[in-house]
């Protein structure tokens, strides 16, 4: 079946006669820094209030205003929260895009716009919905100067009544959006049902969307994957951050701030439990983190892949000297400055050898804000436990768009600090070297400044097990073999992968961070429209378990679905598999700065399956084509 | 100065204030410093276990090596000790931190966290061991080198030098002094009243390099350096748990009292000095330079502005050791966040 | 046969009695900074003056002075000028190592020692012969002062004598070494004659090692790989250099100046063809490096490892933005200070992958003085024909150790400066586009400011073809398409691999820059004593071409020899090679900091190939206990 | 100042000194510093094809691609334009680099290239757009951020400010001056003479960010900028092609004779002041700052000191474009270090 057919059928089963319930995506396309964003978080919480499961996605450009803005609802009775790559319903409040944004609409899809815009000449197999905004917003809004901000929320107000969401419900949606400021509920209400009472009066549906109440949504959360991250943090009772910021990152020490004033300054004293400090760049923050950790706190960073390259020389440092060190690598598209604020995951080859010499990193990879929540909470415990740093490998789609979520649970278990000297142990040994391998794990025992035990040099040149200063060959060697004998000890410790082994299947994916949910949807196209049965693997850590290979093993052809150019994760697979393995890694790379969707992961492996399915480039150029997508 | 007793006020022996043996060139300046850092901390009575040194790359950065062998110390990575020594305070207000950087160290690659260290008035002793070249890259000019510094090889230094003091004074610190390492009067005055202070002190230590920048011509000789040096005030320091009551005729001398009580006698030479006037200060430091001297001692001093860690408002106990009980807040607190996301 | 056999074989090889010629290796313990230096390079050359292939290695401490420092002179006839593991002839100056010097020594060796020492005690199977170097050296130094370091030009003397140098030769050498200081000749001289005096009046000569005249070195030169490497980049016409000091790069920047100052200088205007900065660190320096180029400069730096690290973020600018940029990195032992005066190929990976995001850079691996100083040429020409930056991978060994070699040619041919567009070419190609692939290579024509050809943007961020800022996914993924299309293009254009295939082998060993001349006589050895035949492929750039492949299918074992703990190249190879091929390879790792020695690599392919020898750790360890070595 | 003629004296039109349509906020005082670049530029008659425009990144950063259209721009890497600009400067000599940075860019990442910039008085002019916080990444609040300076999310700033001028003096600047996005005469008239000097010019001027920084409680706004300017001295600039004499009352101003013969026409206001008094001009920084105002104008000059590349003894023409025969020895030479070698 070619996708071609595809489409068509597609398309057959949506005519504008049958009706689409709560399975289709809304794009509305804005001007950034024109208050959208609040309009559209009222919009999809509203949906979610409708029990209807959502997700949102943010295209925004890399400056502050005045620049092309899209963001996309999509509303999943099946769960799908990945990106949806087909528009079915726009909203076109930009001049300088709506005509591009209009011709890129599949046939059927419906389009509310700003009427000026005269769009409905663009195209006759759509539908259309002329909205007067400017006309409108008065009455609402006497203050000229608030109706630029408040005229974007009367669009949710259009579609509550167009789609048919609850329009009480988008009210305590909007409530819960602007807190107590009260002023600007009033305002925007009105707005709201400015906009409701405007369609009611205006339009005949005429389109198949809508969304009707379901119960699948009870008790979830909408939660931005930084915002998760940085309640982890909390909660693994980081004690020193420091940080420089940079997008996609910034929100997850920010976040983390306003946590850590509402819930770590002891009530008694008024006093703070942690020291958060805007360093002047990444190199002092990474060094800060150094200090701290080296002086026994927890301590964090969160940066972006032009911080990571700077972090190098220090990151080195952490890892021979024997510090731990918590990395959040927020990804967004390089090399270079590269696209700030579209996501990639594009840092891992990077991260995990930073640094000259024989280094190597741990790397955790989460999928999600619960995994952001909780990993954030074994980095810590890690970084502690192997004395080294641990970089977190989210990116900017899971960083900074808002995900519906299961509530996060309180950590059952007390924190892990390692292997930290004590007075006992110490008797128990004898005599103390700090880089000395007692256990066989490669893990030496640590002291730290004021413990009153014994102390050492710290230090980046060479050493022996007891951190002296040495040059000799054999101590160098020793210390090298053992780093290594560390780092094996690390495969079973950092977080197993997921499986989901198919007895049907002889294809499995691999899968990782963000790439995850579009992969779950991708799996269930192939099969249902494809018969196509796919077992599932999903990477959680560098360096790899042994589970790897067993699923490698366990199936003819391997599919390793990444965000990058260069394959980075099928390279590092590459480096520790065995040939045979090799030879069935194939891979599915997604590159162009928007997150990962279904469609694209199907056309992908169908293609390389031998069905008949346009080229590969093809498919992603066209996920191109639209700089509105 | 008294002579070290056999244990000091915390009844400790000089010996446990001596570091390894030094792999520095024989009559190395920064060896000199290390032993007045090492009769400083002895006789001021501070306990090593609670003190951290730290340090970057170079024949500087090397000797926390040699003294202080009960201590933690961090040999960190070129120009980057201020950022690890920031975190390391963070991480333990009650440590007491001493950085020893180069000229090279600090003035080059490390200008820029020399900078920003100096902005938040960490309480930190960092110690520039300044021989005006890059010791252990043997001998390229630093960036403290004077203009017309020449080198053995003849090459003359054209770049302007970087007043580490003034560019200290200028960016915030509260001590910020210059002495010279064959000084031992002055340069134990100073670090002892450093132990006294709370808040960032930064001291520039001429500390010749007799291996690459100890000739005739050089600016940072040993020769240069005794002939060159220019005190602005003779200093006496008195600690807070000795009572001893130094008298100078009135006006003849200035008192300023430090953090922990301890006094500082600061006796007026030729021309009047105020270590407490910034303007002045800087036009000080300008105009001795000006004449190719510089200025040494006391330069400046603001002994009770707030430091970083006050600042953060941290609580009192080290953040390092705190229990899990205060660092991670109850189920509560996390029903509450999710509530709000729902 | 197993290596105690052959131990035993070698030392009847050589029993007291038979004479060995030309074929042993001197070792020179002192302290450093006591002027040892002088008087051991006097040796080295007056052996070269006998016509004798002759190589010198020097294991140095990371300090200035009042360490213990070896120097090893080996003399070949078969011009074997990689390090020789084991030490024949010990001269101990040095009391602090003077103890584990002797009892490391294999039994039959010869010692010249400081007489107060009385080393004679501590073995009976050794030739000693004891020498009062400061009764001797005040009659000939009346000023103290001096003495410490005119004491050391003695020792020559007595090996000139026990060794049979000619003395007229070694005072020329002495001659070369001290140039025009007259008065240090005369002292100097007076020294060395005082030594041989002694020598011939006390010594009866019981050791087996003669050095005697041959005819192999007429013409040849002695120079480091650093001075080499700079005078190619003076032939080069490089015209802007940026560096910041750091062992072992420092002496490329500082010969470089000495060459520039000299013929550099425009006659009549006496002004300088060149800007030479010691920039503030490795940041700025390739950030000057950067903006010349970019100004159409030919420029470069030199670094090792540590300024590596901190190059990231720069290098992925230069790749982006297509920058030229040419970088030494003059490899030493990390991780991070790691040991700054000893020898590794440890910084591989890093330098190949520098920078966060989709980066990867050209490598350029010399092997020999004479490729510092071709290679060195050939990375202007590269980075210019790429517009990337190509980092050139020398080590200590190469750069700073003194290598005999052939006198370096003239260059042929003119350099290239790559698609530089022209009013010409812009009227052939009616438009241009900065970043526009109008050959089908992925490489576009570029502009200079201040030509009068149409200016351009630069900039790190997204962009299209014509240079101008976008964040579309079409233009970003049609020109990250593009980048890897040039990066295919520069493996057919990148220094090719040196092939020795065997038609009798089975095993082929792959090695690169400084392993050559070890795995050469390995590969002597391999063959002579053990009847293994072996093929050699010698790679000198990355990415590789297509000979590594066809070397590898055309035999059944590879053996991969590196100086590195983590097997670098050969994980660079996996990521290019056919699961079939990975199988054949091996790994040769040699990490203790010291120059990679033949009897290693023999051992350790021995032991891989089934040959009953010790395990490769334990070889590693023994390599390793003498911190001397 | 002459309004903008049809074409100015090398016979170009404004529109060739325009550049790409903004993306910065509506009321940006960056764009407003755009502008005044062009005028300077057209007025002056610089050929566009020998400037490049260098910045590092931020949204002043960004503002190169919106001036001088015709020129080569290089918008690099975060605080790292200095030395991106000193290979340019140092690959062709006859080059015109302006080079945009922000207070983040300059006076957190960056500090470090700054401080080395200013010290090689390079041929480059520097100019901060200083608004305070970091726009670009939304706000957070930048070194250059006065003490007591409120966010709207309320936090205060409290670690003191860096004063760039101050800096930039201290470490050898030649030309520094400060001034403010609305004063178009002043700042017009210092891009002007910055054309005219020959050496490192640094210009902080206060640009204000109308989307986080320009609310009531920020010291960098609109209205606090207007209310706390207090200019050192009135300034007229005379370029070498105008011979237009103007003349003040004898002792009520001074006259500055440039690199390029165009001349400086500072008139004294209440206060006298001589910018060419390296000591004076920091004393009137601190003061001003101390009463919470800031100087504006020409605040030092030092017209002939020689710049980066007369010290380096560069050969006349651009070194990127020599040809081979200049840049690669002969063989004879080759042949003689090879000699030396044997
Ligand atoms: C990133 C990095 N760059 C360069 C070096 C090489 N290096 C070691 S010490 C040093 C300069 C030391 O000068 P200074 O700080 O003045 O110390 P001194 O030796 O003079 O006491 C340099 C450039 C390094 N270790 N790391
Ligand atoms: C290495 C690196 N770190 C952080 C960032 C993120 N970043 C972009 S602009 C900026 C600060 C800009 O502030 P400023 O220089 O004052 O410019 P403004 O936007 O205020 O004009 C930062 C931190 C980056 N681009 N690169
Ligand atoms: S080289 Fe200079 S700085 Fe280094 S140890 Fe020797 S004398 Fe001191
Ligand atoms: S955010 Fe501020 S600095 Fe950036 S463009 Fe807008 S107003 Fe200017
Ligand atoms: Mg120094
Ligand atoms: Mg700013």
């Amino acid at each position: 079946m070619s996708p071609t057919d595809l489409a068509v059928k597609e398309q057959q089963a949506a005519p504008n006669t049958q009706r689409v319930v709560n399975d289709f995506s809304i794009q509305i396309a804005t001007v950034n820094g024109s208050g959208s964003q609040t309009a559209n978080m009222v919009l999809l919480r509203s949906v979610l209030l409708m029990g209807v499961p959502v997700s949102g996605k943010n295209m925004f450009p890399s400056n502050i205003a005045g620049l092309p803005t899209w963001y996309t609802i999509r509303a999943s009775k099946r769960h799908y929260i990945a990106r949806k790559k087909e528009v079915d319903f726009l909203v076109a409040m930009n001049p300088e895009t709506a005509k591009e944004d209009v011709l890129t609409l599949e046939p059927g899809s419906a389009v509310v716009y700003d009427e000026p815009l005269k769009l409905n000449t663009l195209r006759n197999d759509l539908v259309f919905y002329p909205v007067p905004f400017d006309t409108l917003v008065k009455p609402v809004c006497p203050d000229a100067k608030l109706r630029r901000l408040v005229r974007n929320m009367i669009y949710p107000g259009i579609l509550a009544k167009l789609l048919g969401i609850d329009p009480v419900l988008m009210e305590k949606a909007l409530a819960k959006q602007l807190g107590k400021k009260a002023k600007a509920v009033v305002l925007n209400a009105g707005a709201l049902k400015a906009g409701f009472e405007y369609a009611e009066a205006t339009f005949k549906k005429q389109d198949p969307y809508f969304i009707e109440p379901m119960n699948e949504t009870a008790g979830k959360i909408l939660i931005e994957g930084n915002a998760a991250a940085a309640i982890g943090c909390m909660m693994a009772g980081v004690t020193v951050v420091a940080w420089y910021p940079i997008t996609p990152s910034s929100s997850l020490c920010e976040s983390l701030i306003g946590y850590l004033k509402k819930y770590r300054i002891d009530k008694e004293t008024g006093k703070a439990t942690f020291a958060v400090v805007q360093a002047e760049d990444e190199i002092a923050s990474l060094g800060m983190v150094i200090g701290a950790s080296w002086a026994g706190a927890r301590s964090m960073t969160a940066t972006a892949g032009p911080g990571i390259s700077l972090m190098g020389e220090f990151a080195g440092l952490a890892y021979y000297a024997e510090t731990p060190a918590v990395i959040f690598d927020v990804q967004r598209v390089g090399p270079s400055t590269g696209l700030p604020t579209r996501t990639a995951q594009g840092d891992l080859i990077q991260a995990a050898f930073l640094s000259h010499g024989d280094t190597k990193h741990i790397m955790l990879i989460p999928c999600s804000v619960e995994e952001s929540y909780t990993m954030a909470m074994q980095a810590f415990d890690l970084a502690e436990q192997f004395q080294t740093p641990i970089f977190v490998m989210m990116d900017l789609d899971l960083g900074m768009n808002n995900w519906m979520s299961d509530a996060f649970t309180y950590p059952t278990t007390p924190i892990n600090r390692g292997k930290m000297l004590t007075a006992e142990k110490l008797k128990e040994l004898g005599s103390w070297g700090r880089y000395r391998d007692v256990d066989g794990d490669g893990i030496p025992y640590r002291t730290i400044p004021g413990d009153g035990l014994p102390a050492y040099f710290t230090r980046g040149s060479g050493h022996n097990d007891r951190g002296q200063y040495s040059e000799r060959p054999d101590d160098y060697v020793e210390n090298m073999d053992r780093l290594a004998r560390k780092f094996e000890t690390a495969r079973e410790h950092v977080p197993a992968p997921v499986v989901q082994n198919n007895p049907k299947a002889k294809i499995g994916l691999i899968g990782f961070g963000t790439s995850h949910f579009a992969t779950e949807e991708s799996r269930d196209q192939l099969v249902e429209e494809f018969k196509v049965e796919t077992s599932y693997f999903r990477l959680r850590a560098y360096p790899f378990n042994n589970q790897l290979a067993a699923f490698i093993d366990a199936h003819e052809r391997i599919y390793v679905i990444e965000q990058n150019r260069d394959a980075q994760m099928r390279q590092l697979m590459k480096l520790e598999l065995t040939p045979e393995q090799q030879t069935k890694l194939r891979s599915v790379l997604h590159y162009n700065g928007l997150p990962i969707d279904a469609r694209s992961i199907t056309d992908d492996v169908l293609a390389q399956e031998g069905f008949e399915v346009a080229k590969k480039t093809a498919a992603r150029v066209s996920a191109g084509t639209a700089g509105g997508e | 100065m008294a002579t070290p007793l056999k244990v000091n006020r915390i009844g400790l022996e000089p010996q446990i204030y001596k570091g390894g043996k030094t792999t520095l060139c024989a009559g190395c300046g920064h060896n000199a410093i290390s032993e007045r850092i090492i009769d400083a901390f002895y006789e001021m009575g501070v306990d090593p276990s609670q003190v951290v040194k730290l340090s970057g790359i170079g024949c500087s950065s090397k000797s926390p090596a040699y003294f202080l062998g009960s201590s933690h110390g961090f040999n960190a990575v070129h120009g980057r000790m201020p950022s690890v020594g920031t975190g390391a305070m963070l991480a333990n207000k009650k440590l007491i931190a001493i950085g020893i950087s180069g000229d090279g160290d600090t003035g080059a690659i490390g200008i820029g966290q020399f900078v920003h260290l100096m902005r938040r008035n960490l309480p930190i002793i960092y110690i520039i061991e300044d021989n005006g070249c890059y010791g252990l890259t043997k001998g390229q000019f630093s960036p403290t080198a004077d203009l017309g510094s020449r080198l053995k090889t003849g090459v003359v230094n054209d770049l302007p030098p970087i007043d580490t003091c003034a560019l200290a004074i200028e960016l915030g610190a509260t001590f910020v002094g210059r002495s010279f390492s064959g000084d031992k009067k002055q340069l134990l005055s100073l670090l002892k009243a450093s132990l006294s202070h709370r808040g960032t002190v930064m001291l520039d230590v001429i500390s010749p390099c007799v291996t690459f920048n100890d000739h005739e011509g050089s600016t940072k000789s040993y020769a240069y350096a005794k002939d060159h040096d220019d005190p602005v005030e003779d200093i006496t320091f008195v600690p807070f748990f000795e009572d001893i009551s130094v008298d100078y005729a009135p006006g003849s001398s200035q008192e300023v009292t430090m953090h922990d009580g301890s006094k500082l006698l600061l006796k007026k030479l030729e021309e009047d000095y105020d270590p407490t006037d910034r303007i002045n200060a800087m036009k000080r430091l300008h105009e001795t330079s000006r004449r190719g001297e510089f200025a040494t001692g006391l330069i400046y001093i603001e002994p009770d502005r707030d430091d970083f860690l006050t600042q953060l408002n941290v609580v009192d106990e080290p953040l390092a050791t705190l229990p899990l009980s205060r660092t991670r807040p109850g189920p509560e607190a996390l029903e509450e966040i999710m509530e709000g996301l729902r």
